[in-house]
């Protein structure tokens, strides 16, 4: 195994220098998400106005799979509406659970790229996908009215 | 059902019994071994084996955990054996839950309902209590019947249950008073281990739902013989077994539709069923993952999957109609002997590859001792199924069951066999 | 325990290696697999392959069922099993339950407390209700620890637990509270899953027996790894699996004593366990099969005996002084390197075959990411025993467990492997 | 194998014609039992007089083993003491349960020799050991006093 195939130069920056991190207030919906496997954890808050990922903001504790891909995550949804932000996380989502076989685009993934070779090692998919579901949860919550704060 | 389809080619078995390694042994001072019990287990082909023993010999690891690369390849394994088995017997992956044979299946069912008294507001629709009612039939295997009977000990619930016809059919006549609006299980057998009825599970099924009862259905000599698309039968749950279907021991499957099993609560608890643990309080995790406590039978699973493939392989269709001739010669020749008695249809509409029956004058042990005698193989008893026996009148029976590698010589091995029997007892 | 006896003969590791077919693959692009992940599960040797493929291929039948020979040397094989497994942990073969896994034994205890609500006065002993606690340990595997919090949730008793000490032993200082006149059961394990700590028994079980507690041992770290008597150790029930000490998937052992199993009321139900079978009631048989409810993990039995057997060949004290000599080595290697944490006792006193640690700086998982991509096969998270990562206040934990197989150049492969692991990550 | 090594003439013939067969009054106490795997029952009483086996009778559905074993039990004893009785039927279970290893001596057991080739089939030594278990239960009873009739 090529070690420099998972752990590409961009996921390692962004797990040492992870991009939005950290609670923030206001938010309107909030998820905690755990792997049950290896007990990496993450919770994570959206802010939508008007349909749009005002913020995320999250923190947690995991590996460098499961920090880098929440940070990318910030980059690609804030900003963008909810509807676009599916779709990217769409995208991702397909992207790991495509062993290692699908070929990433990168003017929708952008760093997130960098994620094709963890694809190939099933185990850790699902440290890539944990900060997804959070946000997934999350902004279904908002919509729900389940939870507004 | 098991009617054969015009264009099936008959099996070839002389090919499939050469995959049966045990089947070129002999028995009893060298007599060839005819093994008719395939109702209580299966023998297992060299496929099944080699599968199971490829994957400890190269990929043997614990699924579900560790990230390294046997870990992952031993994960694959089990999970896409979970994908095959479902693809057998027409469901979904999720919705099967590896269990360590049928009996258990049918207990988990038993006991998540009683379990849903303690557990939160998502198990509301398991609970049961004093005044609901749990429906089975006088023919089911005591694994579709005493867990039943626990369930009622320990909810306050009532057990009711059809009766058997003369010839061997569930009693239908008085279904109405027994599926009523108390009824909250209805739990049957697939097809009987003992009489080969196949029972109406669409019209069931539809009884069941007009009053909202949960279906479970004892699948343990279906799936191993006839076609099954548990989707299209419409049941909510489902066990059968591997050992009953060329696969390994130690492992079963219980089916139960997705939105059921989502909301049931656990049975067994340990690791990998587990969402988040502490000390005070345990979550847990989504099916099946939620019903696998503990290390699965990973090499099993395996087994099992290399058991569908075989079985597909040959084309269930053919199985049946290879059974249905088997059993056809069966009942005939035994039919022909004075003083034997079919115990089940005697006909082939809705019955299934085995025979039960009784020699007037010869104990169905000694009967299946001088069978043994001979090298036949038959199973002698109630067969798990003690009050279908009470109901019928008779204190034990002869099984003969048949399988994919089975041959009408066979079949007359039996029927000469019974004439023996009789002889050597002084009957005939 | 795991000293050396001064007379016992090293290992032939390299004849051992050679019975393990697995060993001589690679992964990751050619690495030799170093297996160093028993504490999950273990490789199986040939001798096991073959005992359960040569009983499949000659003997194959359903056990305590058919008259025929088939069933006759079916039988004997099971039942010939279960006296070698007895006599490799000290016990009566009809103390001994096959189960499916550890997890289904210490379920099947828990489930029988919780049914003795409803069962008959010979069942009053296991009663458990408010005001009764039960006590376990922090450092319990998920399979000692949800079972009795869901037994708690069904009958109203209390869950009570001894902590861990900063050097990863049993806190005892408070034990006269923990264990008092409502303490009913008292379960914890022989040796710690995560910390390689064996936990006093002796100690323990007399505490027990004063206030008249069950003692409950989850065995599975140790009859694997050691010499296990457990008449001589004198506890009521003990559980472990088949599959971490050289033998198949799929089949348990539950340990009772027999006066208990005697008295106690059945778990799972169905055919092969039952006395008399009527619609309306149904009598139970005698322990063991009482417990064994529907058709057994046959050719599994089969195979654990030959576990017993290659493990009894070797010797457990060998066995055991190997795995000290193994970890001795791995805890000298690995506390040397600066940023390395060792979870679990630094000495070797009362402590078993494996090692868990953390690596400033570098998350468990890309630990062992790094030690797989050398060919190093390891697990990482909270290996089932997450309150002891919370008490440990790591969230997961990097652990090598070792076995009869493994060498001391295997543990170098872990050592510099972790080495690496700092490199890449900029923290060495 | 040799059918005739397990069906001697005489069990046969016990078979056919059991000894004291039918259940009688007067007795002391009554044992039921039942074979689980095949269904074979019996019910059977005693009739102890000042330590002797004053009478045994019994009915019951079962294979030719289990009715023969049953009826030479009444022939061994029926006028012998309880403790007589009681080795008889020590010899008895060590011949049955001694895998056609063992020798039966004749001065003891009587007609119950013809059981020795029975003993080679061990799904077949249940069915000779009900009657007997139902009479040690049956004696256990009268003396423990939990039935007297
Ligand atoms: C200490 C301990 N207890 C219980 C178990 C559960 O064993 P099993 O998964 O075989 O049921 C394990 C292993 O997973 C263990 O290490
Ligand atoms: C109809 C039926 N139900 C249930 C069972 C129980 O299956 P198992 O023994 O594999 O649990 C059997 C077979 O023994 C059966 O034939």
């Amino acid at each position: 195994m090529n070690l420099e195939s998972m752990y590409q130069e961009i996921i390692l920056d962004h797990y040492k220098n992870p991009h939005g991190r950290g609670l923030r207030e206001p938010y309107d919906a909030e998820s905690f998400q755990v792997n049950p496997t290896c007990g990496d954890e993450v919770t994570l808050r959206v802010k939508v106005d008007d349909g749009k990922v005002a913020d995320v903001s999250y923190e947690g504790q995991g590996c460098s799979i499961s920090q880098a891909s929440t940070s990318v995550l910030t980059d690609l949804v804030v900003g963008h509406t909810v509807e676009e932000a599916f779709t990217t996380m769409d995208a991702f989502v397909e992207l790991m659970q495509g062993k290692g076989q699908i070929e990433p685009d990168e003017d929708v993934l952008e760093d997130g790229i960098a994620f094709a070779g963890v694809a190939k090692y099933p185990a850790r998919v699902k440290c890539a996908l944990l900060g997804w579901m959070a946000f997934k949860d999350a902004v279904a919550r908002t919509t729900n009215g389940v939870e507004t704060a | 059902m098991t009617t054969t389809t015009a264009n099936s080619v008959p099996l070839d078995v002389a090919a499939i019994r050469a995959d049966f390694p045990i089947l070129t042994r002999t028995v009893r001072d060298g007599k060839p071994l005819v093994y008719l019990d395939s109702g209580a287990t299966s023998q297992k082909p060299a496929q099944v084996l080699e599968a199971e023993r490829r994957f400890l010999e190269t990929s043997n690891a614990a699924v579900h955990r560790g990230a390294h690369q046997l870990a992952e390849e031993a994960t694959d394994a089990y999970e896409s054996a979970r994908v095959r088995i479902a693809e057998f017997v027409g469901a979904s992956p999720h919705e099967l839950v590896f269990t360590k044979n049928a009996t258990e299946g049918i207990n988990l069912v038993a006991y998540a309902m009683s379990n849903a008294a303690t557990a939160g507001p998502e198990a509301e629709r398991f609970k049961l209590g004093p005044g609901d009612e749990i429906v089975i039939t006088e023919m089911e295997h005591h694994a579709n019947l005493v867990p039943w009977q626990q369930l009622c000990q320990r909810t306050g619930a009532t057990l009711k249950w059809f009766s058997v016809t003369a010839d061997g059919r569930l009693d239908l006549s008085n279904v109405d008073e027994l599926i009523t609006e108390r009824t909250k299980v209805l739990a049957f057998t697939h097809q009987s281990n003992v009489l080969g009825t196949i029972n109406p599970v669409e019209f069931l099924v539809k009884k069941a739902r007009k009053v909202g009862a949960l279906v479970v259905l004892d699948a343990c000599q279906s799936v191993p013989h006839f076609p099954v698309d548990l989707h299209a039968l419409d049941v909510d749950f489902a066990a059968f077994a591997g050992h009953k279907m060329v696969g390994p021991y130690g492992i079963g499957v219980l089916y139960g539709r997705r939105e059921l099993l989502e909301a049931m609560p656990p049975f067994l608890t340990g690791g990998s069923m587990i969402e988040l643990v502490r000390m005070e309080q345990t979550t847990f995790a989504a099916p099946p993952q939620r019903f696998e406590a503990g290390t699965p039978m990973t090499s099993q699973a395996v087994g099992l999957g290399a058991a569908a493939d075989y079985l597909s392989a040959i084309g269930m269709d053919r199985v049946a109609a290879h059974e249905h001739l088997l059993t056809e010669a069966a009942l005939a020749g035994l039919g022909e002997i004075p003083g034997v008695r079919i115990i089940g249809p005697t006909d082939m509409a809705d019955r299934g590859g085995l025979v039960s029956f009784v020699i007037d004058g010869v104990h169905p042990h000694d009967s299946g001792q001088v069978l043994d005698s001979l090298g036949v193989a038959v199973r002698v008893g109630h067969h798990c199924a003690w009050p279908l026996h009470r109901a019928c009148s008779v204190p034990a029976t002869v099984r003969a069951s048949f399988y994919v590698y089975n041959t009408l010589s066979e079949v007359d091995a039996l029927v000469n066999g019974v004439r023996e029997a009789q002889k050597f007892f002084g009957v005939a």
